[in-house]
């Protein structure tokens, strides 16, 4: 196996030097009959080449986004990665690194953690933020129960506008908290306000919600803060903050997204980067690893995983979440991109996603029987289409054309006529008007 | 090697990306547009490749040199795994594409739970979890489910005091009350012991087989029998599976959840810390539970717990999406590579890999449990170190200036000062031999009370020691710039 | 321009430092007259996508090999190259330095360099070897002259065996030599013994020849010292050498090749990796870069670029040759390549390549007006098709079917009925069963 | 840091490739199947990406710092035009397919092709040759085919002694008589000088412009017209092209060849030494006698000489198949990202960085030429060390201790102790201050006697110096294994 440096000299000689004549005598502890022979229903071992010519015959049976006008996004978007991230983030050092727990050695990944929360706290308008959590998702879910040990209250209101997955993993994993789930809202219409009393914890508040629509984040904080109840602000599209106030500058207590689009691919959905920011006097209770500053028995400055008392390695049940793991790759690849964007890139990247997204808009708003249901949107916005909307997608992507999600899919309480559309700064306008002119022509 | 911040070389007005105008058009954000500045300062790509070269070099990376920590598997990670990843057809898909424009990769998702469920004996597989934690989450949310469903309620998990601590914690997210079990003197975990602690309010034991000891558990199958007589329900923590792949199946020893951490056992690259990658096999008893989005046996994609049929009773959606796709094509190329008996091989040679180190150093450092045979790691403790004024700590970071990664430290808690060492299948005898000979080297030099050698150490890193109390009492967690240029800002 | 760190402002700084007013002053050495305005005929810079989509359309007009059935050889040839190859040659360190000229600094390249020169002397079983050459053709020339040199002589006996194109290169190149081509030998006929006298400096031997014979160098070898003349061996399938004698075992006093085959893609025909091997006594007399073993002011083992004095930046016009640039990374892979084989893997890939080129041209030998013209070969053979070559070959691909290279194409003194087809370990069962398939229904 | 030799620590029975085993079969070596051992070691996989990600942790590299090596250009090499490369469609095409298989691949010559052509001004362009060094023979070839289509025969070729070698070793190459031409006071070349040694005897001049001092060569349209007089022809270097791209076009100054090192102005990467490529771009005078293969206008390939049209006069061949396509993909893609506006943007920045570094170390180190600009280039000579007992060798290595790679030393030859140093234009203006604190520094501890600190340098290398003169005296060029071994082997 080429995997594997030992030879069947030096096998035998570390079984001579163990004192034992073979290695099952080393697995003397498995229960009597409980040793396999082997895994018999699976096949021997390949070569590279059979084993590249295998999976990438699986890849070409996936229509990737690259190979036609796509508008998919609902939660993840198809950005430009530039070529050096990609290849920074694959560097022994970096991809072959574990945790940092030895921090002497470890100050590449350290730093890029520290640059990576700095990053964050700015682009959120917030004080703080952790070292990454799984993906979007989970770090709302992370957010909420915050929320709750913060207020030590046990209700979550969350908005209508919010990503329906997100929504169910609120549900699935905020165990001990009741979560008031407002109607989904395709239209931008609810009072989240108005169903914000004192037994509430947070209020969970998308913006550019799953259909697109910007939310004015500042009036939903004020209701919650009289009522003594914070506002966790979600994102799933980082590069919306480059043209849209942060939620730290509307008054959110924490910000939770998904930075996927920042430096890191579609992946079918993972891995991806949880973002999670909140201000300094709530760092205690937040969840997630911490790079922080400080220095060597030399006076040079250095960085440290910090307040791990938080976490699950040291206070066990008493910890603040069970989360171990991070996103430390991903989060790499954001700090990296984002590096190169700069504010300057960041403008212009969202600027252009904005143009990319105002064009597709108007031209399936042109299209017959289609309308466009947003005033305001970024990158996204939601159309009704005539017909069942998930057999609407699938006819265009018979025509090569993935033209968005079908709301209910996700949703299955929701209209069936509606599509969520993306367009970046990827789209163009052939694919645009290819786009209108197939809808258009569909029976 | 002081390299500077990008707060501190960068500029907003710099980039490194250049993005194309658009024609000028009608703004849709009403009156969301941005007006707070974001202060993110920006490099050219030049300044970005070498910042971030030069920041790489100040880490220890498996491609450097053995990385012996235990509980951790830093094993080598191929590049095939890497490229594959990287195929469009898998890193350029979309999550909600329609799944008929997919095929090929729900065929990967079921190729993998094949595997998984062939190699540990189990009926079915969760895999969206994001990691190991979260597959521990999955895992007691479907017992926590298994258990609702037959109109019980449960209120106690049993972990062993050796755990993870990823394992306590999860189960107090949960609600559950957490009981300890104590080991015996060999480092196991008794049947007696768990009996003791069996009640009809226990709801499962999380049990780490082989344990953080190194230890396979030889009471397993009988600890297994006890739990389910009682009405409960077998956790195993996968994090050691790497040590028995193709040697004893979970499924067989009675394990109703199991989750796998892809990140160690099948080789998917650390990152600094992510991501990882946890899928949870299930037995028949759980199997119904799996959440969503979860595969039939046909192969079809269950995204909505609406969408179950008879028979499955999903408890809930753990992340948005399908998981961790990339890690799942990087851990099912390591797998198809290694075949049925690669895989056997790399268990068998990491278990004779720590057998060597234990049997090799024996005599200088103190093996913990010296009687049972190790399995994939070896754990010593600080006593041969009494009486040196040397800890646990300053001997991990001696190990440092002698060019390598020290080994898991104070872990797990159940001896003083443990040394956690995993070498791995990685490692050719050459490679061990030099480590072995270095530990005996600072072993002797502990001995003969050479204390500087370390408690000075590390001096040959890019740091010496780091302070951490400083750190967390005034927690510095992003850049400020310093006080003049805050003022000139003003 | 995302490339160039200074802003508007340093350079500004910077001329009132060199106390100028505009960059143009700089250039006023250019005469009057001559200082262009900018590239007027050229378009503007554009972003990493957009550059991305024009070479990407470029790329996919092509058909690269991986697309379909493929048998074309002739001088490179596809092999399976490991990920973690083209992974290595891509650290930064190895990739963007310079020639080592401050070896202090550069061990890494020196030692790459040192451990290639063994690999390649071990190889071809010749005493020392250089740092590489630009590819097979060019040290197959750099090998008559250095012959001419050595033996002052200025006539070279070329083989019919030999590649059509490295003929081509040693007739333009070998200023002063005259080149005593014999006919082109595509039934390896040819008795080159009997073209040796003793006014020749070297007689140059192909094997396996470009028709994919092989060749006894032995007996070549003893007539061509006999006459006091030299014999250098030439290869343009590097894996060949796993499978029969090297040349070094049968008398070679000069190997040269091309080392493609070993690491290195296809590329269009470059960059490759020129081999070039030979005795110990002649080691004064060989072109090309050295990397020599020696020892540090601590007395540690180290390297150096040694014995430049043979080097055109010392020797000027007395140099040996005018060659200053290697293939030093193309080096790297092949040394990479090589070390993952190891003599186990070598002789087994060489193994199959033999292998599926068996099984290839007994499945065309069935095809009804086909034939075989090689009694013996390695991984390549010529056919003899019905009709023309070319025009078979380009049916061939029509039914996506790369079938090999047209003798004509290179040789138009050659029959115009003959295919050199070629199979590696990348040559499928079903490959070789639609060439035959195809072929036999062509009319 | 001592990294064995693969010779070393691998066995020639290891391997890091799995091949598969064919069936059975009836060998075709006829008498030819080895016998005679290799003697090739193999190393696993994680074995050997260990090995050559430590040795690579020994190479300087423009990622990792600044790098003046004057006349080399190191400059920032974008990963884009890696991954362009490597796209299956330029990658893993075969240069024999059938032409009709590959019109991309053509696309892309013709499209460099104009590239090249638009910014030199000039006609025509031959791709193939591989480095600089072959593409100056191109160019000289194709200039004794034009003389010798004239009927003429001439022997002799001018060469000014700031040359860089490959000139004179090229001329030598093709059996011309070299004639040197020495460079006035203020290291340039007068058409005086040059037109004293014209006579009918005199093929071409070589003359690289800007010349290896750093110098645009005033008179150097004065020179092209004396040449051009007298019937010979004006072959330009183009190794410093990179200084004048967008400013001047070689065309437009006489220049009738002039090889282009797409590695140095294109930013190919370097590699260690290689691989480059040479297009030598040819004047209408020269275009007829351009060696196979080349394009013609209308995008056809000539691959053969007898496929040469009416006026077409090709010299012959210099390489096998097309030439370097792997480096065309990466400079196309270079020129494309900087287009017209950003070539310009970079020679105007390689110059200002060169002429700011002159500027700031005028007063501490001797600048050779200080009157006229420098171009891209700064050249200073040992002047300022006088009486320290430090030469520039010392003085370069101790910039290794300052984590700096030396620039160029003793080149060009036309004063003492040359020190050429090339910022390009990727450097930023607080690296190019460090730069230049650090050389001052470094003058001043010189001036003020200490030493020790060049003579002893490097210590913070991965070597000290190096043996050259024993490397050389008793060359040891490949791996020999040490006398037991070799007892133990016989």
């Amino acid at each position: 196996m080429r995997y594997h440096p030992l030879t069947a000299d030096d096998r035998a000689l570390m079984l001579r030097s163990i004192g034992v004549d073979t290695v099952d005598d080393l697995f003397t502890d498995v229960p009597a009959g409980h040793l396999v022979e082997g895994l018999l229903d699976l096949p021997k071992g390949r070569s590279e080449i059979s084993v590249e010519r295998a999976l990438s015959r699986m890849a070409g049976r996936n229509r990737a986004a690259g190979a036609g006008p796509f508008f998919v996004g609902a939660g993840a978007y198809r950005h430009h990665v530039p070529a050096s991230v990609d290849h920074l983030i694959q560097r022994s050092e970096f991809l072959t690194s574990y945790t940092p727990y030895q921090a002497e050695i470890s100050q590449g990944t350290l730093q890029v953690l520290f640059e990576f929360q700095t990053q964050v706290a700015r682009l959120t308008g917030m004080e703080v933020a952790n070292a990454s959590m799984y993906d979007g998702s989970t770090a709302t879910a992370e957010a909420v129960m915050m929320a709750s040990r913060l207020t030590r209250r046990t209700r979550a209101v969350v908005s209508g506008g919010l990503h329906p997955q997100y929504r169910d993993v609120i549900d699935t994993v905020a165990t001990g908290i009741e979560v008031a789930a407002l109607p989904a809202d395709p239209t931008n219409a609810e009072d989240i306000a108005a169903a914000i009393d004192d037994t509430v914890a947070c209020v969970v508040v998308q913006t550019p919600t799953f259909y697109g629509h910007l939310v004015d984040l500042a009036p939903i904080a004020e209701a919650a803060h009289a009522a003594g109840a914070l506002l966790v602000a979600v994102f799933t599209e980082a590069v919306a903050l480059g043209a849209i106030e942060p939620p730290g500058a509307l008054g959110a207590d924490i910000a939770v997204g998904e930075g996927q689009s920042i430096g890191n691919a579609l992946n079918f959905g993972g891995p991806y980067v949880g973002l999670f920011a909140t201000k300094k006097k709530h760092v205690r209770q937040m969840p997630g690893r911490l790079s922080g500053e400080t220095v060597d028995a030399d006076g040079k400055r250095g960085y440290v995983l910090t307040l791990s008392t938080r976490e699950q390695h040291i206070r066990r049940d008493k910890a603040t979440s069970n989360i171990c793991t991070n996103s430390g790759l991903c989060a790499l690849a954001f700090t990296i991109h984002m590096t190169l964007l700069g504010e300057k890139g960041l403008s212009r990247l969202a600027h252009l996603n904005h143009a990319r997204a105002c064009a597709t808009a108007d031209a399936l708003a042109r299209v017959p029987g289609v309308s466009v249901l947003n005033d305001t949107f970024f990158n996204e916005f939601t159309i009704r289409v005539p017909g069942e909307a998930e057999r609407v997608v699938e006819r265009l992507a018979e025509w090569n054309i993935l033209g968005g999600v079908p709301v209910s899919r996700l949703d299955p309480s929701a209209p069936g006529d509606l599509i969520v559309v993306a367009a970046t700064e990827m789209t163009t306008e052939e694919d645009i008007a290819e786009y209108a002119e197939v809808l258009g022509g569909l029976k | 090697i002081h390299e500077p911040l990008i707060f501190e070389t960068g500029h907003v007005a710099t980039t490194g990306v250049d993005v194309e105008e658009p024609a000028a058009f009608e703004s849709r954000l009403g009156g969301h547009a941005r007006k707070t500045p974001i202060d993110l300062p920006g490099l050219t790509e030049p300044e970005t490749m070498r910042h971030y070269v030069r920041l790489s070099r100040q880490n220890y990376a498996i491609d450097l040199g053995l990385y012996p920590l235990g509980s951790c598997t830093m094993k080598h990670n191929p590049r095939l795994n890497e490229k594959m990843a990287r195929l469009p057809g898998f890193a350029d898909i979309h999550p909600l594409q329609p799944l008929s424009t997919v095929p090929g990769a729900l065929e990967l998702m079921q190729e993998l739970s094949h595997w998984l469920c062939a190699m540990t004996g189990m009926t079915a597989v969760a895999l969206s979890p994001k990691a190991g934690a979260h597959g521990e989450l999955a895992g007691m949310m479907a017992i926590r489910a298994a258990i609702a469903a037959k109109g019980e309620t449960r209120h106690v998990v049993l972990v062993p005091e050796s755990a993870h601590g990823t394992n306590p914690a999860t189960a107090a997210a949960l609600g559950y009350k957490v009981e300890s079990i104590k080991a015996r003197e060999d480092g196991t975990v008794s049947v007696e012991a768990v009996k003791e602690k069996l009640s009809a309010d226990v709801a499962a034991i999380m049990l780490t087989n082989p344990n953080t000891c190194g230890l396979f558990e030889p009471e397993v199958k009988a600890i297994a029998d006890a739990v389910h007589e009682a009405g409960a329900y077998f956790y195993g923590d996968g994090a050691n599976f790497n040590a028995i792949v193709g040697k004893a199946k979970p499924g067989d020893l009675g394990v109703d959840a199991m989750h796998i951490n892809l990140h160690k056992t099948f080789s998917t690259p650390h990152g600094g810390g992510g991501p990882g990658s946890g899928p949870v096999v299930l037995s028949e008893r759980l199997a119904p539970f799996a959440p969503v989005p979860f595969l039939r046996a046909d192969g079809t994609l269950v995204e909505r717990a609406d969408e179950a049929g008879e028979g499955e009773m999903p408890f809930g959606r753990l992340t948005a999406f399908h998981g961790q796709m990339g890690m799942y094509v990087r851990a099912l190329a390591y797998m198809m590579s290694h075949g049925a008996d690669g895989l056997k091989e790399a268990s068998e040679d990491a278990v004779l890999a720590a057998n060597y180190l234990k049997a090799q150093l024996a005599d200088v450092m103190s093996v913990s449990f010296p009687d049972r045979p190790a399995m994939h790691e070896v754990l010593f403790d600080e006593s041969f170190l009494k009486g040196s004024g040397i800890t646990t700590l300053d001997f991990a970071k001696a190990m440092i200036d002698e060019g390598y990664h020290p080994m898991t430290m104070y872990f797990p808690l159940v001896v003083h000062g443990a040394m956690l060492i995993e070498p791995t299948e990685s490692e050719s005898l050459p490679s061990l031999d030099l480590f072995i000979a270095t530990l005996r080297d600072l072993a002797r030099s502990a001995r003969e009370g050479d204390t500087a050698r370390f408690t000075e150490a590390p001096r040959l890193a890019p740091r010496r020691r780091l302070d951490e109390t400083k750190s967390a009492r005034k927690p510095v967690l992003t850049y400020e710039p310093p006080a003049p240029y805050q003022e000139a800002a003003e």
